[in-house]
């Protein structure tokens, strides 16, 4: 067929040629093998030394795992056990999971609760993750935080259901106004909600055993649960108010937007630990005379602040990529600035936000190891504090930070997988 | 055209204060301003209801007053007799020190493992892809107890004695203990001050011939060789001014005296491991945004690159770099910013910076709470305004220019 | 008024060191225990009636003094050295000493070092934001030799960097020491200089300005101290005081006399329930810290005054 | 060109009232100190068609969007059914749903189904309950020949589609004027006819419409008038069949034969 | 059909030499398991204009890219200008500073001015000294029209100029044969001429050109021979005329069918 040149111009292909296999060369483990790992010289070295770093760090991890003793009641008997061998003292897991878990007061027979709460924030989660889940499901989420305060903090179930009571009545007066304005829609449904709040607080103290759980108190949480604790709520908390700060920084009216950059670059200026230290010794200086307020409550202002100036920049990023259009349709078509935004700016903008904010959960997640520094008996206060400084488990490092560290990977990972899952499909699907 | 005039200015009505686009920004702002006044005042009126009920004061004079206590790694002079604002520059010193080397092996190692998580070969790739990922998804202040508890297993200066050691030092010249890294140190002699200006010369010599190649290049077409050169440029006249000049510069080299090795350069252990700590976190980090920003430049670049000749070397050098800084820069320096925060975390390994001396050991012996916070805050707020007024002007330069 | 808070609120919020075997440390249920924290439940059981009735709030060395300052908690009580400045420009308000102490040394023995002025060039372990981090300064500065500080924040960390032999000595109030080695493997292996360097007078303390909780404190710590001295004991407290005996200040300690209970806003059996708490100061010592447990200290300055020792609770009168 | 007298037959179909739709009297405009529209006068009666035309950057677009008060005009007075544009804000709601737009990029929300889309403004602004509006909103959308769509997303349309929505969303707010910004330059050629016919059909049932746009051949089927901009201001404006066969200006000979010999 | 006649004038002006630009023989590639091109044979004569059609997915953009190495071929030969293309380093150089590519999206390095685009490669391939290669650059930039922009970015221009720095970029590095993928399909339409233009003059100077397009009218005005694939083979092959007026294959009639009536 080598005639087909400019000399015999014309040319039909007859018969079609049949996919064929490609060359023995190209497929294989071996091509496998030389084209993903040997391919030159320089690459086969670097395979080389990424075996050997594997190796090592097998060779001193694996055995650790292999030979740990589970079973002890301290690091003493894990020594003994071990006899001079290498291996993991894991016993004090075993011992201990509950303290790592929960914090060393939370009362044992109670750890259900906790248990069933952190089950029950994937059934609530889900239907804001994933837009395939059923619609009706997000009644799950608005009932979490009710059903979570009262698995969590004990008490009678009234204080959450007044709370929900209040939380619909506002709604459904905020439903009624909302054809007024959004100002007096806003305005009446907070004062209804705070209405009934305030009523429902005579039914609950005069009834605080009704459908009773053990109270718990702030204080004994602690472990994992506080660093969850910490991060659902405050991510929960900071996301309207990082919404409104990104709403003032972008305002054209230039105190509103120069209170707010004010605010975000203070906060953003500054590392977290030292708004901890403030939550912790300053704080409570600022509060009128009398108002001693949970450290739990301070930390859980003061990281929220913290949050939502994060998530503000992110949600700017968001309004930033709308497209001007879409704010002069909603303009155009009679939109008040309250409507526009409820209905067509930020609907979009926080899709397109979804996967920083995520991103600042999880940092902000991972962020709450830092009350351990204030000595708050978070995960890593746990360790540090009670569990490193008993008798029985002074010394056992690596168990105890691996363990910490693999909980927190878990969770962290999941979530960053979920945001770039979520990254993916909206780089796709945005039609 | 007939003359018209302004729609006839109506007086002013109150209820233009919410109904008209003039007046209501105005109002809006001015409730704003009434609000944000009013909250700021009653903070500021309960901390002094607050500190007057106390018997508290807000004063500064203690930063005047000697400190007490000593502090290991100091870059300034210091001893327990010096004031407390000393004290916090101490800290405030250590803290750019830590953040400075942070940031540099922080970048070297993202960058490193940034393009090797980009590389072909599948087992370095999958390599870096953990590394960055088991950093990523943990907390920073648990990879510093980690490593702070690692560097702990490191042998102690005992551990070099005897006839029989059970460590010994690198090349007679470098011990790694866990009280620090000892490595030797330079001794001055008469005629440094020579050998300093020989060596800086030399290295604006490099500067000076690499110039002339890039010339000579756009003049003559003639690509000169670049590396053996600047390298010879470099060296040979300060090894022949060393020697020539008698050694004007010796090396003190450590030895075991007493508890810990005396001589040459110590670098503590808390340093080390803060130091590591924050490098490896913020590599994986770093990584990530280098792995983006390489990504980021289209492969019809490379391919245009490609087909115009280049290779690859260059193509990386000419074309796909000065794209990709573009990309990586911005998110680099807020990571530099991160590290600075993050280092904040040093207390955890025992490293002196500002939060463990102001916001520590003053704040305790003095009990000068709000004072000592402020300050703090005041510190950090400063280094971040800088490194973003930096990131700015950086991102306004490098802008493409677009219609 | 704090007694008022204290009272609504039905807990009592003391601050307490974030472990210290011995003197304040959760045990493996989670349940505070030691000589610190049998202060804390006396005072709960003199005012609340249930020495079950407070929660501990850890505090680290940075932390201990905000928490109290800012009213978190009501009191402290973690091995704290009474200062001059801690009591007037802190304004804080020491109620008491309830531990005479001094600052140590520990030393592993390998070392071979004798007396702390062999210490030139050593690495020590330091506490931050303590007075034992100043001393240290001082008593170096003074005998003219050097030292490199590792500073910790937690008692745990300074156990872990000694262990681990990142300092060659680690120093805080010799209870500390005592307290400290006996969570060592081997213990015989580590020995405290002979060196006291420093007066260390751990003081449970309040905040400055209110006069009445601070007696009510004081004298929770005196009636601990005093009912030694009679002879009160947890056994048989609530025997003794189940009638008047011929102890006048006996009587009146227990409420068969007098109205002491009333002169301080509590009930007249208010130091019955502190010594049934944990016992008189000689129980709680003994319980905790005393020389049959792992700490084994000795009473020494300790002791009663009638013992040759320093405690003298005032009359109850 | 035989389309000319087809297009006259047409718009002579098309009836012009006496009342007044629009009064622009010596409108000016600046952006910080560019002076972009300059000394504007224009009256636009009830069911008359004006086109606008001129060079890029003339201020076409700013000048219908100062009537929509999308943009702040600085000097002279707009009119609009007889309320005065001035900042009071029930002014401009009550121009707003007096006036419906499109824009070059027909900004539909991608967010909402196009249904969704029509009925958004109906709902909100107009307070009408949602029923109605959806059937409003299917009544415009059979109009503009895409009834089918309504539950799609706008990302699922072609660019002619859109545009359609886009109109029928402004109609579903029953405005008594229209304004066009460049309705068909995002278009593929195919797509325009399609838009263009639609634009069309609403002119034929007397909407007062003001349209930016080259399309001439549009301009010479439904335009009462064609008014020619430069520099921020009107150069000349006249009927469209003078307006094309003899201009008067040097400005619009040299614009009409760049646009028309392309 | 008026434009036959004058393309046939045009192309015929065009000589084509009996040397062998371009011979690929019995051509092979897979994608992993997918057999992307089967069995290409194809010779190139010097001064030859070919263009390449076909559906979407067929494998033209991979054929040409296998010319120019971006692409590595598994089985077969392909000789340019005499060069064996081997997986040798040299040889590719070689091969690739004989053949200048255009691309679909431009790909002009964005953070050089268009002058700097255009001496890139011949400073640092060619080592031109700068101040002749900045002449050639502006010898070329005249040709395509836009010497004026010079000193501007790539993002500062339209998208037709853009591709006309591309080709003026390729020009400068003075290619024997010049490969194009698609450089008018990311144009708007008003642009399309401008580049088209450009090409045609390109063509009329004799260089030795490859390009897939779908533009017809430029494949009857300059092609030599119009090749037809699908499926990763060479399909069809003809003259313009010939191809157009009398298709063989089922396929290519069918395909034809479908570009032609939209
Ligand atoms: N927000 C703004 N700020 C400053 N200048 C602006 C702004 N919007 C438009 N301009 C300028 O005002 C002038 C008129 O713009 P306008 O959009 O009205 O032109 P146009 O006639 O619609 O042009 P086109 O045909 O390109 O849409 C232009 O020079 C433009 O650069
Ligand atoms: N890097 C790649 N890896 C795997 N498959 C590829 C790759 N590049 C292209 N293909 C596949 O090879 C086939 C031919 O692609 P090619 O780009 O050559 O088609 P084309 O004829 O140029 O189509 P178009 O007109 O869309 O540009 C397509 O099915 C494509 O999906
Ligand atoms: N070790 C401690 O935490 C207390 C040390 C010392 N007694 C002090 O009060 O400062
Ligand atoms: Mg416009
Ligand atoms: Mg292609």
């Amino acid at each position: 067929m080598s005639d087909t040149h400019a000399q015999s111009v014309p040319f039909v292909r007859e018969s079609f040629i049949p996919e064929a296999p490609p060359p023995e060369t190209d497929t294989g483990v071996v091509a496998w093998l030389r084209k993903n790992l040997f391919s030159t010289w320089a690459y086969a070295l670097l395979t080389i030394a990424a075996l050997y770093v594997i190796y090592v760090i097998l060779a001193g991890v694996l055995p650790w795992l292999l030979n740990g003793v589970w079973n002890a009641d301290s690091i003493q008997q894990c020594r003994e056990i071990l006899a001079g061998e290498r291996g993991g003292c894991f016993a004090v897991l075993t011992e201990r999971w509950n303290q790592l878990l929960f914090g060393f007061s939370y009362p044992t027979e109670a750890y259900w609760r906790p248990t069933l709460a952190f089950a029950l924030l994937f059934v609530a989660a889900a239907p804001v993750l994933f837009t395939s889940v059923p619609r009706i499901l997000l009644v799950a989420t608005l009932l979490y935080p009710f059903a979570a305060y009262w698995l969590l903090w004990g008490g009678t179930i009234l204080a959450p259901l007044v709370g929900l009571l209040g939380v619909i009545g506002g709604y459904l007066v905020y439903r009624r106004l909302i054809d007024r304005s959004f100002a007096y829609g806003l305005l009446g449904g907070i004062v209804a909600a705070a209405a009934i709040m305030w009523l429902g607080g005579f039914v609950v103290a005069d009834q605080p055993r009704f459908l009773s759980l053990l109270p718990v108190q702030s204080r004994d949480m602690g472990g994992f649960m506080l660093n969850m604790l910490l991060g659902v709520i405050c991510v929960s908390l900071s996301l309207p108010i990082g919404i409104l700060l990104a709403l003032g920084r972008q305002s054209s009216l230039p105190i509103i937007k120069w209170i707010c950059v004010v605010f975000i670059e203070f906060v953003r200026g500054v590392p977290l630990i030292t708004l901890l230290f403030v939550a912790n010794v300053v704080l409570a200086y600022f509060l009128p005379p009398g108002t001693t307020f949970d450290l739990i409550l301070r930390v859980i202002i003061m990281i929220t602040m913290f949050a939502s100036a994060y998530i503000a920049e992110v949600i700017r990023g968001g309004l930033a990529a709308l497209p001007r259009g879409q704010y002069e349709a909603a303009d155009s078509l009679g939109l008040d600035y309250a409507q526009a935004m409820r209905l067509v700016i930020l609907p979009q903008a926080l899709k397109i936000s979804i996967p920083g904010i995520v991103n600042v959960a999880v940092g902000l997640f991972k962020d709450t190891t830092l009350v351990s520094i204030i000595s708050m008996f978070d995960l890593v206060g746990m360790i540090r504090g009670p569990i490193l400084a008993s008798t029985d488990w002074g010394g056992v490092y690596w168990e105890l930070f691996g363990f910490a560290a693999l909980l927190f990977f878990v969770v962290c990972y999941g979530i960053s997988q979920y945001s770039q899952w979520l990254e993916r499909r909206l780089a796709t699907d945005h039609r | 055209m007939a003359i018209h005039t302004d729609p006839p200015a109506s007086g002013f009505r109150p209820s233009m204060l919410i109904n008209d686009t003039r007046y209501r920004g105005l109002t809006f702002q001015f409730i704003a301003l009434v609000l944000l006044i009013f909250a700021i005042a009653y903070l500021v009126s309960n901390l002094f209801g607050n500190l007057a009920a106390a018997g508290l004061n807000i004063s500064y004079d203690f930063l005047g007053e000697s400190a007490g206590y000593d502090i290991n790694q100091r870059l300034i002079p210091y001893d327990s007799q010096s004031t407390h604002l000393r004290a916090a520059m101490v800290g405030l010193l250590n803290t750019l020190l830590v953040a400075f080397l942070a940031c540099i092996t922080a970048t070297l190692l993202g960058v490193i493992a940034g393009i090797l998580r980009l590389s072909k070969n599948w087992l370095v790739s999958r390599l870096m892809s953990i590394y960055v990922e088991a950093f990523r998804n943990v907390p920073v202040l648990i990879w510093i107890l980690i490593i702070g508890t690692m560097v702990q297993q490191l042998p102690q200066p005992n551990a070099f004695r005897g006839e029989n050691a059970s460590a010994s030092m690198l090349f007679d010249a470098v011990a790694l203990t866990n009280r620090g890294i000892y490595i030797p140190g330079p001794v001055f002699g008469a005629g440094w001050t020579i050998l300093l200006v020989v060596a800086l010369l030399s290295v604006a010599g490099v500067v000076a011939y690499r110039r002339f190649a890039l010339k000579r290049l756009y003049d003559t077409g003639r690509i000169l060789p670049l590396v053996w050169p600047s390298l010879l440029i470099l060296l040979v006249p300060s090894v022949l001014a060393f020697f020539i000049l008698g050694r004007p510069v010796t090396l003190d080299y450590p030895v075991l005296r007493g508890f810990n090795f005396g001589g040459g350069v110590q670098i503590g252990v808390p340093l080390i491991a803060l130091w590591l700590a924050l490098s490896v976190y913020t590599g994986a980090f770093i990584a990530e945004n280098v792995r983006a920003g390489i990504l980021a430049v289209n492969r019809g670049q490379t391919e245009a690159a490609a087909s115009l000749g280049l290779r690859p070397r260059r193509i990386m050098n000419l074309v796909i770099l000065p794209q990709a800084l573009r990309v990586i820069i911005p998110p680099l320096i807020s990571q530099y910013l991160n590290i600075t925060k993050n280092s904040s975390l040093a207390i955890a390994v025992g490293y002196a910076d500002i939060t463990a001396t102001l916001g520590g050991i003053t704040l305790n012996q003095t009990g000068r709470a709000i004072e000592t916070v402020l300050l703090l805050m005041l510190f950090y707020l400063i280094i971040s305004l800088a490194i973003s007024a930096v990131m700015n002007l950086y991102n306004s330069s490098v802008a493409l220019k677009e219609r | 008024a704090t007694l008022d808070d204290v009272k609504q609120r039905g807990t009592l919020n003391c601050g307490v060191v974030t472990g210290l075997p011995g003197f304040g440390a959760p045990n493996a249920n989670g349940e505070w225990e030691g000589f610190d924290v049998s202060m804390c439940r006396a005072v709960a059981a003199a005012v609340l009636g249930d020495p079950t009735a407070v929660q501990f709030v850890p505090t680290t060395g940075k932390t201990r003094f905000t928490a109290l300052a800012s009213g978190e908690i009501d009191m402290l009580a973690r091995n704290t050295t009474w200062t001059f400045s801690r009591d007037t420009d802190l304004k804080f308000d020491f109620i008491g000493v309830n531990y005479y102490d001094g600052q140590g040394f520990l030393v592993p023995k390998a070392l071979g070092v004798t007396s702390a002025k062999d210490l030139d060039g050593a690495t020590v372990c330091i506490q931050t934001g303590t007075t034992t981090e100043l001393n240290l300064a001082d008593f170096f500065r003074k005998n003219n030799i050097s030292y490199e500080p590792v500073p910790v924040e937690t008692q745990a960390e300074g156990q872990q960097q000694y262990l681990a032999g990142a300092c060659d000595t680690y120093t805080t109030d010799a209870s500390g020491l005592a307290a400290t080695r006996a969570t060592f493997e081997n213990p015989g292996d580590h020995v405290i200089l002979p060196e006291i360097i420093s007066k260390e007078p751990l003081a449970p303390l309040v905040r400055h300005g209110d006069n009445d909780w601070a007696d009510i404190v004081r004298w929770t710590l005196n009636a601990l101290i005093a009912a030694e001295e009679m002879g009160i004991t947890s056994a048989n407290v609530t025997e003794l005081a189940a009638s008047a005996g011929d102890n006048p200040e006996m009587n009146r300690l227990l409420g068969n006399e007098g109205n002491l209970g009333e002169m301080i806003g509590l009930s007249n059996d208010w130091a019955v329930k502190a010594i049934g708490a944990g016992g008189n100061y000689g129980e709680i010592f003994e319980k905790t810290i005393g020389e049959n447990t792992p700490i084994g200290l000795a009473r020494g300055l300790n002791a009663q005054w009638t013992d040759g020792g320093l405690l003298y609770s005032p009359p109850f009168r | 060109m035989t389309m000319t007298d087809d297009a006259a037959t047409a718009r002579n179909r098309l009836s012009v009232s006496d009342e007044i739709a629009i009064e622009i009297v010596n409108m000016n405009k600046w952006y910080g100190t560019f002076h972009v529209l300059r000394d504007i006068d224009l009256t636009v009666m009830r069911g008359e068609r004006i086109v606008i035309c001129g060079p890029s950057g003339s201020g076409k677009s700013t000048l219908i969007r100062c009537i929509n008060a999308l943009e702040e005009h600085q000097k002279g007075r707009i009119t609009v059914d007889g309320t005065v544009l001035s900042s009071d804000l029930k002014n401009i709601d009550r121009i707003r749903s007096e006036v419906g737009m499109c824009f070059q990029h027909f900004n539909l929300f991608p967010h909402l189904t196009i249904l969704e889309n029509c009925t958004l403004a109906p709902i909100w602004v107009r307070k009408t309950p949602k029923r109605e509006a959806e059937e409003t909103a299917m009544h415009f959308l059979t109009k503009v020949k895409i009834p089918e769509q309504a539950d799609k997303y706008p990302g699922q349309l072609s660019g002619g589609q859109q545009q359609r929505v886009a109109i029928a969303r402004s109609l579903c707010m029953k405005p008594r004027i229209m304004l066009f910004d460049e309705p068909t330059s995002a278009l593929d050629p195919e797509m325009i006819k399609e838009v263009l016919d639609t634009m069309i059909e609403l002119a034929e049932e007397g909407m007062t419409m003001i349209c930016v746009t080259h399309e001439m051949g549009f301009a010479r089927q439904v335009a009462n008038r064609v008014i020619f901009m430069d520099q921020g201001q009107i150069v000349e404006q006249n009927e469209p069949e003078e307006f094309f066969r003899n201009p008067q200006s040097d400005r619009t000979k040299l614009f009409l034969s760049q646009i028309l010999g392309h």
